[in-house]
Order: C-alpha cells, then structure tokens, then sequence
C-alpha cells in the first residue's frame, strides 16, 4: 500500500518536502515506517525524538498502518 | 462551553481571554503570558517562526483543557496559541484559567503551558542574523 | 524602576498591568487577577466595600514586590489594588509578574498574592440583603 | 502623654469612630496600649488578631511609643 506523510519543523527540512509518499507492506506498523525512515534518512536518529501520529493522535508503535491514515512525523515540539 | 481553544495567524489578546474567563462565579484567574525574547543563550533573535500541525495542535489543546477541568474546578478556560512569524516581544501563548478559589487557577495555569510545551505539535524556528535553528530538535 | 504598586479608587487594567511588565528580555508572565464573587458560603453579596490604611497598604505592597525581586530573578513586577465601592465581577487586584523563564512568574505572582493577603491593611466588608460582615475579622 | 489613634475596618466599627485620642503614662509600650484598649473595648478580644502598626509599619509588642507616632489598629487584613 501507499502511505502519506506529512513532515513539520525539522522532520520537513530532514524529509526536504512537506508530504512523502512511501510504498509499504500491507502489515506495516509505526515501528515499521520509524525503522525505514531512520535507514532511509539517517538524520532522524539524531533528534531528541520523533513520534508518529496517526490520524491526529499520537501512536503507539505497534498499531497497524492503514492506507487512508493520515500519518505525520513529529519531531520534538517547542510551541509556548 | 467552558473551553475555549485558538490557534491564531494574528496577534493575541490577554484582555481578550480575560474577558472570556470571567464571570460572577469566579473569585481568581491566573493568566499566563509567553512572549518571544530578544535572546537565547546569549545569541541575538531576529524573529521567530512557529508551525503547527494544526488539526492536532487545536485536538492537544483542548485535550490538556479537558484533563485540567477534570483535575481542578475550573470555571472557564482559555488557550490560545499563535503561529507564522514572530516579532521580539510577540505575545505565542495565552493561557487564563478562572476558578471559585485562586490556588486551583495557579496550578492548572502552570499545568496547561508546562503540557502545551510538551505535548502539542508546535515547532519554533529561531532566526539569527546567522543561521536558524529548530529549537529542541538536537540533544 | 522593576516595581509598580498603585492603590486606586477606580477600576483596574490587567492590559495595563501586563504592558507595563512586558519587555525584549521577558519569556513569560504571570497574571493573577482577583475578583468579586457573587456569593461567599451560599449567601448572595450585594457588593463589598474595600477600605485600606493607605499610606502603609502601599508600603507593604512594595515590600513584598522588592521581597519578591530579592527571591526570584524578575524583570517586572507590578501590584495594583482597588479600594471603595466594588460590584460582583469587578477586579480587585492585580498582579503581573515577568521573568525571563515562566516557573519564577508563577511563583513569585503566588508569592504575592499570599502574601498580600496576609499583609497588607486592607478590610473588605461583604454587604448582603440582610446584613454586613468584615471579612475574617471573627473566628 | 496623649496618643492619636487610627481605626480601620472592624476596629473603626468597635471604637465607633475612625480615630481616637488617648491619654497614657510616658513609657507605654505597644503591649501597654493594647491591654489597655482590650480593656475598655472588650470586643476586641474576639477578633482573629490585632496588630499595631506604628508609622506605618508592624510593631513589635516592646516598642515603647512616642506621642508624635502615627499609630494604627490593624484587624485582621481582607484585601485581594
């Protein structure tokens, strides 16, 4: 299946685009696409942390991916 | 309605939230303010540029909102976050809690900005007259 | 000049108090904004009286501001407190605190809240339909 | 000597008045004045507390008054 990802503040500049597309296998979990995305972009293992929010919710990292999800990449936040 | 949660393009009103909290229940009202400062460790800021993830940002807010009137009587709570580019001395965040007695207003106001600051999904670029940098990304 | 303490007979301005503390080397402030309550224990109040021994109510306002200063690395602080004739809703005081990082803000603006109450000479009598009563006088 | 004293709040109500004159031996001390003003407004002793202040600042029980003080009956405070 194809995931969108959405990328903000840092994860955007290490992605080089706001949005990816990215061919997974069917039974792709979070941990799944943070272990691809750290081998295909090395520069993420360098951040304090990234979690994975799926359809506007923090996840866990063994949830199932489904194509229609709305998948973002949160690099450490710093709002306030 | 007792909640009341704003991600703004514009500028921030305190007075605003202030007026929002208030009401003839109400004995004390804590507001925070966050402003952007001329400087970090020492390091001139030119200005500051916030981006947000914002359906989730505004879904965070209103989560720590919640969780806050769960945990102290609130009356009324107002949390409003701004983003795009930020001058020295902008107003970022402004958060009012209004509650019977004032202590509760004191620790849900602490509690609000201390979770927005760690679990909202807002990112703050400083600019420098040499170079920018996203702020807590790196160890 | 760090520290602003007004006594007034008219009304209060958080805006005012909140611009005043404001400044490029400011990360956050604390606002607390004390109000009148409609009711105290269940009984209705008409409105309450504010009396203060003027001179010594200023005195002792500034003295937990400098104390204030002292304890925590403020930027500004400001304590403005009404007296005479106030109605259900009217702010009683405020109090805004700028620090350049926001846990000293709200300590010290706690700081002199509790403070203030246990200080500074001034008597607030609840009047109600049926009767007045100075408040904390009696056990 | 003739002390002048200031009333506030609940004080003022009990005295009847904002400000009363009191004539007292020259060594009278703050302890002095309340025992004294205890004595002959009874309903001062059910009040949470008394303070004095002199010149505008809390004065300690020991401190010997002067007939130009500016003396002031503080109930207990309200304020906020």
């Amino acid at each position: 299946m194809q995931l969108t990802i959405l990328a903000f503040g840092i994860a955007k500049d290490i992605l080089g685009r706001r949005e990816l597309q990215l061919e997974v296998p069917d039974d792709t979990t979070v941990r799944d696409l943070k272990d691809r995305l750290l081998e295909r972009y090395p520069e993420f293992s360098r951040l304090v942390s990234l979690a994975i929010a799926v359809n506007s919710e923090y996840s866990a990292e063994d949830v199932l991916l489904q194509e229609r999800d709305e998948i973002a990449l949160i690099p450490p936040v710093s709002g306030g | 309605m007792k909640i009341d949660i704003q991600l703004k393009h514009g500028s921030l009103s305190p007075q605003q939230c202030i007026d929002w909290v208030s009401s003839p229940r109400v004995g004390g009202i804590d507001v925070f303010v966050g402003t952007v400062r001329e400087q970090t460790q020492g390091r001139p800021v030119l200005y500051l540029d916030f981006e947000a993830y914002e359906p989730m940002a505004v879904a965070e807010m209103r989560k720590i909102a919640e969780t806050a009137c769960e945990r102290w009587p609130i009356e009324r709570i107002a949390i409003h976050h701004r983003v795009g580019k930020l001058e020295i001395g902008d107003l970022a965040v402004v958060i009012a809690v209004s509650t019977p007695h004032r202590k509760a207003a004191f620790d849900a106001c602490q509690y609000a900005i201390d979770t927005l600051k760690k679990t909202v999904p807002i990112w703050k670029k400083e600019v420098f007259t040499d170079g920018e940098v996203w702020v807590a990304a790196h160890p």
